[in-house]
């Protein structure tokens, strides 16, 4: 195991994208070479120890031995592990936008709290979000026909608004509360909010949604199935969002 | 004076009847000439040299264009370029924001692009796209064809009325010609109908396609117009189109022009050739349509070629869209404009595991390598509704090698082997019909007489590909001519070296050419009915209509004889 | 002298219908308006800023025009994470030209849909825009729904020339031809006007619209009997009436995109307007606010691929709304400085970004005394468009027209402004 | 003093857009430095003339104006920098703050509107 550590030193407002610190792009590169790396600050480009001093200790044969250690607030860090395969990151604090956007591998761990667009577009790999998640975690681009579809993200705080959006396979889930219109769009995969949620599952047309908590303004447009019985706890089923056409999504939702 | 010469190259100039030769090109200010003086030399050591590349038929600017890009922001974010030095940044695979339109053209070889359906209210749009284009020349086909004046003017038989409001048109909308998109049926889908047959009747306006498509290649004929009516089909896009698709072909046959030229072009037609009677029973008639081309010399068509992979699909033809969109379920959007035109966008992934993608695909092929006169048939995708226009040099590939086809067959749905006849084609083009279905064909349907060709007095577009066409087979080498093709060795536009090594080198803005057919008193014949119509259903005022030669760069007028034709084909 | 057919450089319906009397070089008289048009023409003079401004300890002072381009040249070169912001207001070719000064400085760029339709924008990437021009409203509209906006109000002669009053083509009896619905959380001078007005409560509109949708689709029977204080009888009777319809449209504004799931509801609202489709003739259109709005999102599209919140710093243009629009910028505190040209974001912006404009370097192309000059650093005066100067500008419904130019200004017009500081950075470089 | 909970928004309205070229004008501070309220609503609070408006990030003092067609349980401010005071944004949504359907209270005050200068200044420092 390797295990490379960047101390953020940048205290400054604007972001830098950073979509550079992977396990995939520092595998086989010294620190001398890491510290070299380009990141982006506003319309500059600059060298990443400009940004975070880095250690390194140890030594790894491929990406997946491959730990990164993110300490200090990085919430204005964008991009951290985008596309990574394997390896892990740690990031102690908060996290700035899209961090582990496209993911195909490997496993993200943030502290603090993540900001909007974590996951998007994930394939595979796993993220973990202590804190709070901001809104579109797991989500798809502007336009794009999906949003997540492999892996796993577990967020320990609540979750913003339209989670999972057009998410058509893995697994989402929130241990608090998760705000408007959770698995919007949705045509597959899972998400389990184990807290309350609002107006979830709009417009899907597939995979399920499970709400443990209560559910604040349930759509219209969702039919009711009856009871079903998920881990030995009672839960209404609904089938949705009739909106659409052929609409196959099922909404889990806690019996009183 | 800025002189160069191209030494060695092996040309192909076939509006010049020259195939395969060694021989020195000239260039000065500009334009190809005899003999230069103190000219940079450009020696090319036995590389293919082609004219510059004429595109027929892409959709590159205006209204629907701008409506792809806009509701499709997960294909800009692909193929993001940054800008460089001399170059914008660049966005878009499918639609391509106008620089990626302008430098992706230019790398590939291509120096004119024609623009084939500017709805005439929105004609300002059009020509600010274009204008934006850089390294092209360009042209625009304006639409008329279910357009109130001329269904008004088409059924009560006032041809010279007809033939006076498009002249007036052309000169309004700065547009190069007719183009003529579901006749009769898109002002039926303004109800949310079409048409069925070339017979049907058009909503109120007591006309049918038949006469309106007559009508125009009429007044084609009259006003002199340089290039035939361009005709998107009825029922494009719907199994068993191929009949009406014939029975339109057959109304230009014995067509007397005056010119000996062709009337009528049928454009995209692999969307135009299909068989069966829905889409479990779909099939390739592109014999049928080959067939006919080949009796009938009265037609060109271009192909239409479709590529596997993602794509955005637009026309004028709205009923097409909403119905496609019905299949996929993707998103739809539609922009019917009032008294002229409409249109619809959807996005469309082909896939070479659905049959009715496949068979779509070899239809393409079959049509060109059916058609016995590469004159009557032009290189297209139809870009983006076929196949984005960066996929030219894989069907280049195709086209030239039936190993390379045979290998792909291998790799689609089985439907081709029993839907299709592509499989049982040797045919395999050589390097001068790939220089007449990319270059040559189209300068001579659209009678640009200094483009598609390297003799004296040309403009000096010139194409040199990194390929030594006397050391290669393209059927064997099949990657190496896509590879050639994809990125030229150098792209010379108007005597500038614009690309070298496949990199855009020099930033350039190019012509557009419009055509003006005025006669005598053409505008007293319309002025009551323009007036008229203007003031009760037109939102916009007919002062403030139209472009001027603001919105052009260079702009190039062609001037019509509308009594007496005289353009005439220059091989 | 008397000009004809001169268009109104105020809102979205971009009547071009007017007239307008000029006296020497002052307008005398303005005729074909509404009170928007009349009092943007006619009060054209008041209160203009006289002279290049910058602002130092005391105060603004005056500076030459020429020191006004430097100080902006500077400004934005200087700049790490400069924001160019407006557009809707001027000409599309001045907004080609700020673009190009975007991706020269490697600027954010943002215009005015983004405090207003930008939701549009989002729904209808999501789900696609089908509609029509105005003049397939006035020739066949028979069904006209107003939803969430107030035409009598934001724009007053909409009514009068496209949708309601006027008579068309297959509408030869105006009015009578035509059913208007209203739809709105409060009544206002367009709902007395409509044959039947849906007052809803706020926030509802998503799902009143998916109700509509699955009452066309056939799943109507699963609804409950109230739905956004709506009763389900009445839903489906305006879904019979959407159904019956020869041909239907669908006029929409802010109170569809400031409300409730906001972009959610345009994307519901185009894929109901789809399923129409299905029955009968249906197309749905924006009420765009400012007079050249659609032509800053037309520009912006064909030059960069995106319609508006564009971050050109990395040299290609990165669009995500949310992230690069101009409120989530300014609020998170990440832009250093920002040019505005043809709009007042101290007026329109919110609070937390207001906040920022405060703290940075602030340069206003601008004619008028206006919220944004009371903050800004450097205010350079400019003539006005579609009075002062020509140009192309787009209607709500994406025609373009040639706004015209009637009156000499001593100002240059923002493309010049623009022109002026991209030469002076060039000479910088 | 009474307070009650209710839905602001806020919006165009004519008088908003014919001085909208005149921010400094006393019109323009008219048509925009106001709210419209329910008729029941202003009695209620025994609202007089002028009424306080709190958001969670700020407090604004307008102009109470009655309007009929107005529900009792909302509050409708034109748009301008009076109303954009008490206004806020979901950073990392959709880039569109909150102009419509937000929580405010609102009391009856003797206080009086800020003149535009004065209101810009509030963002000084």
């Amino acid at each position: 195991m390797r295990v490379i550590t960047l101390n953020l030193k940048y205290d400054g407002s604007i972001p830098v994208e950073a979509e550079t610190i992977t396990p995939d792009s520092f595998s086989d590169k010294s620190k001398e070479e890491i510290e070299e790396l380009s990141l982006y600050l506003g319309n500059k480009v600059v060298k990443l120890r400009e940004i975070f001093d880095v250690s390194v200790e140890g030594s790894n044969t491929g990406i997946d031995d491959v730990k990164i250690i993110i300490k200090g607030n990085a919430y204005r860090i964008k991009r951290i592990g985008e596309g990574m395969t394997g390896g892990e990151i740690l990031v102690e604090g908060n996290v700035d936008m899209r961090c582990g956007s496209m993911m195909r591998g490997g496993k993200i761990t943030i502290k603090g709290n993540a900001d909007s667009w974590t996951g998007q577009e994930m394939v595979g790999g796993e993220i973990i979000i202590e804190g709070d998640a901001g809104n579109y975690i797991g989500s798809g681009y502007r336009g794009a026909l999906n949003g997540m579809s492999g892996g796993k993200i577990t967020i320990k705080g609540n979750a913003g608004l339209y989670l999972g959006e057009k998410m058509n396979g893995g697994e989402i889930v929130v241990e608090k509360d998760a705000d408007m219109l959770a698995g919007l769009e949705m045509s597959g995969g899972k998400i389990t909010i184990k807290g309350n949620a609002i107006m979830p599952g709009g417009e899907m047309t597939g995979g399920d949604i499970i709400v443990m908590g209560t559910v604040i303004d349930r759509l219209p447009t969702f039919k009711y199935l009856g009871k079903e019985i998920i881990d030995n706890a009672n839960f209404e089923k609904y089938v949705g969002d009739l909106a659409m056409r052929r609409a196959k999504g099922s909404l889990y939702i806690k019996a009183p | 004076m800025n002189e160069l010469i191209i030494k060695n190259g092996i040309v192909f100039d076939p509006l010049n009847n020259i195939k395969d030769e060694k021989k020195d090109i000239c260039i000065r200010d500009g334009k190809i000439v005899d003999d230069v003086k103190n000219p940079k030399i450009l020696d090319v050591n036995g590389l293919l040299v082609f004219p510059g590349g004429v595109d027929g038929h892409s959709h590159i600017a205006g209204a629907k264009v701008n409506s792809g890009r806009l509701i499709r922001p997960e294909d800009g974010r692909r193929s993001l370029k940054p800008k460089t030095s001399i170059t914008m940044p660049s966005s878009g695979y499918s639609v391509k924001n106008v620089f990626s339109e302008g430098y992706d053209y230019s790398i590939m070889g291509y120096t004119t692009v024609v623009e084939p359906a500017m709805p005439p209210l929105s004609a300002i749009h059009t020509h600010e796209e274009l204008r934006d284009i850089p390294m092209l020349d360009k042209l625009s086909l304006t639409l008329f064809g279910f357009n109130w004046f001329v269904m008004g003017y088409v059924s009560r038989g006032e041809i010279d009325k007809l033939a006076a409001y498009v002249a007036w048109m052309l000169k309004r909308t700065r547009g190069y010609g007719i183009k003529i998109v579901n006749p009769g049926g898109g002002e039926n889908w303004k109800w949310g109908k079409n048409v069925d047959s070339l017979d049907d009747q058009v909503i109120h306006f007591g006309v049918t396609p038949r006469e309106i498509l007559n009508d125009l290649m009429k007044v084609n004929e009259i006003l002199d117009l340089p290039h035939p009516i361009h005709v998107h089909t009825n029922k494009l896009g719907q199994p068993g189109n191929y009949n009406i698709t014939v029975d339109t072909m057959k109304l230009a046959s014995g067509f007397e022009t005056q010119r000996g030229r062709e009337p009528l072009h049928i454009t995209h037609v692999m969307f135009s050739s299909y068989g069966g009677e829905n889409w479990k029973t779909f099939d390739s008639k592109a014999d049928e349509i080959a067939r006919e081309v080949n009796s009938n010399k009265f037609i060109t068509v271009d192909v239409g070629q479709l590529m596997f992979g993602d794509t955005t699909t637009m026309t004028a033809d709205g009923y097409l869209e909403f119905n496609l969109q019905k299949l996929t379920g993707f998103k739809w959007s539609n922009s019917d404009t009032e008294l002229e035109t409409g249109g619809g966008v959807t996005p469309v992934i082909y896939s070479p595991t659905v049959p009715v993608n496949v068979i779509q695909w070899a239809i393409g092929l079959e049509a060109a390598l059916l058609i016995n006169d590469p004159y009557q048939v032009w290189l297209t995708t139809d870009h983006p509704n076929g196949a984005p226009l960066t996929r030219y040099p894989e069907i280049i590939s195709l086209l030239m090698s039936k190993e390379k086809r045979e290998k792909e067959i291998l790799q689609v749905n089985n439907a081709v082997n029993k839907r299709a006849i592509l499989p049982s084609l040797d045919r395999e083009y050589e390097w001068n019909e790939i220089a007449i279905i990319t270059r040559a064909a189209q300068a001579n349907s659209y009678q640009l007489r200094d483009k598609g060709h390297l003799g004296i007095g040309a403009d000096a577009d010139v194409t040199i590909f990194d390929i030594k066409p006397n050391e290669i087979d393209p059927s064997k080498d099949y990657d190496k001519v896509e590879k050639a093709f994809s990125a030229a060795k150098y792209t010379i536009k108007g005597g500038e070296i614009v690309v070298k090594d496949g990199q855009i080198v020099k930033v350039v803005s190019g012509k557009t050419y419009w055509t003006n057919a005025e006669f005598d008193e053409y505008y007293e014949l319309i002025e009551d009915d323009l007036k008229d119509w203007f003031a009760n259903y037109y939102t916009v005022n007919l002062d403030n209509y139209g472009v001027n030669d603001v919105y052009l760069t260079n702009p190039c007028m062609i001037r019509t004889n509308p009594t007496i034709g005289s353009r005439v084909r220059l091989a | 002298m008397i000009i004809k057919n001169v268009v109104c450089p105020f809102c979205g319906s971009l009547c071009d219908d007017l007239t307008v009397e000029v006296e020497g070089n002052e307008i005398k008289n303005v005729d074909n308006t509404c009170k928007l048009g009349y009092n943007k023409i006619v009060g054209y003079s008041h209160g203009r800023i006289e002279a290049p401004l910058i602002r130092d300890k005391e105060g603004l002072k005056e500076i030459s025009y020429d020191k006004a381009i430097d100080e902006a040249a500077k400004i934005l070169c200087n700049a790490r994470r400069p924001l160019m912001y407006g557009w809707s207001s001027t000409t599309c070719e001045a907004i080609e030209k700020g673009i190009e000064l975007a991706i020269k400085i490697g600027s954010l760029i943002d215009q005015t849909a983004t405090v207003c339709h930008g939701p549009t924008t989002l729904g209808i990437q999501e789900e696609g825009k089908p509609s029509c021009t105005l003049g397939e409203v006035k020739n066949r509209a028979d069904l006209v729904i107003y939803w969430g906006c107030n035409p009598f109000h934001a724009h007053p002669r909409h009514m009068g020339r496209y949708s309601t009053f006027t008579k068309g083509y297959f509408t030869n009896k105006g009015r009578k031809d035509r059913k208007i619905i209203v739809v709105d959380v409060r009544e206002s001078d367009t709902s007395k006007v409509a044959d039947i007005f849906l007052k809803i409560e706020p926030g509802s509109d998503y799902k009143i619209i998916n109700a509509l949708t699955s009452i066309i689709i056939g799943n109507g029977d699963i609804l409950p009997e109230e739905i956004g204080g709506i009763s389900k009888d009445r839903l489906e009777y305006i879904a019979g009436e959407m159904v019956n319809a020869n041909f239907g449209i669908v006029f929409f504004g802010l109170g569809v995109t400031m409300t409730g799931v906001k972009d959610k509801n345009i994307g519901s609202l185009s894929r109901l307007v789809k399923e129409l489709n299905r029955n009968t003739k249906f197309s749905l259109m924006p009420m765009r606010g400012h007079y050249n709005v659609s032509g800053a999102g037309n520009v912006f599209t064909w030059l960069t691929g995106f319609p508006y919140a564009i971050d050109l710093s990395r040299g290609y243009a990165y669009y995500n709304p949310g992230e690069t629009t101009a409120n989530d910028v300014l609020a998170r505190k990440e832009v250093d400085a920002i040019l505005v040209v043809a709009s007042d974001p101290v007026a329109h912006f919110v609070n937390p970004s207001i906040r920022r404009l405060a703290e940075i370097p602030l340069i206003a192309i601008e004619p008028y005394t206006s919220a944004t000059t009371e903050l800004a650093d450097l205010i350079i005066p400019v003539a006005i468009s579609g009075i002062e100067a020509d140009g192309t500008a787009y209607r709500m419904d994406e025609i373009p027209i040639r706004v015209k130019k009637f009156i000499d200004s001593k100002f240059k017009s923002d493309l010049e402004i623009l022109t002026d500081i991209i030469n002076r950075i060039d000479r910088y470089e | 003093m009474k307070k009650k909970r209710v839905k602001l928004i806020t919006g165009r309205t004519i008088e908003q857009g014919m001085f909208i070229e005149h921010k400094t004008s006393k019109e323009y501070f008219d048509a925009t430095a106001t709210c419209f309220m329910n008729e029941r609503l202003i009695k209620e609070l025994d609202i007089e003339d002028y009424v306080k408006v709190n958001t969670d990030i700020a407090s604004i003092v307008l102009r109470a104006e009655r309007e009929k067609g107005i529900p009792k349980d909302l509050i409708f401010i034109p748009m301008g920098p009076w109303a954009n005071f008490i206004l806020n944004i979901d950073i990392g949504l959709s880039g569109m703050p909150s102009f419509k359907g937000v929580d405010a209270t609102i009391e009856p005050t003797d206080d009086r509107p800020l003149e535009l200068k004065d209101l810009i200044g509030l963002y000084k420092g």
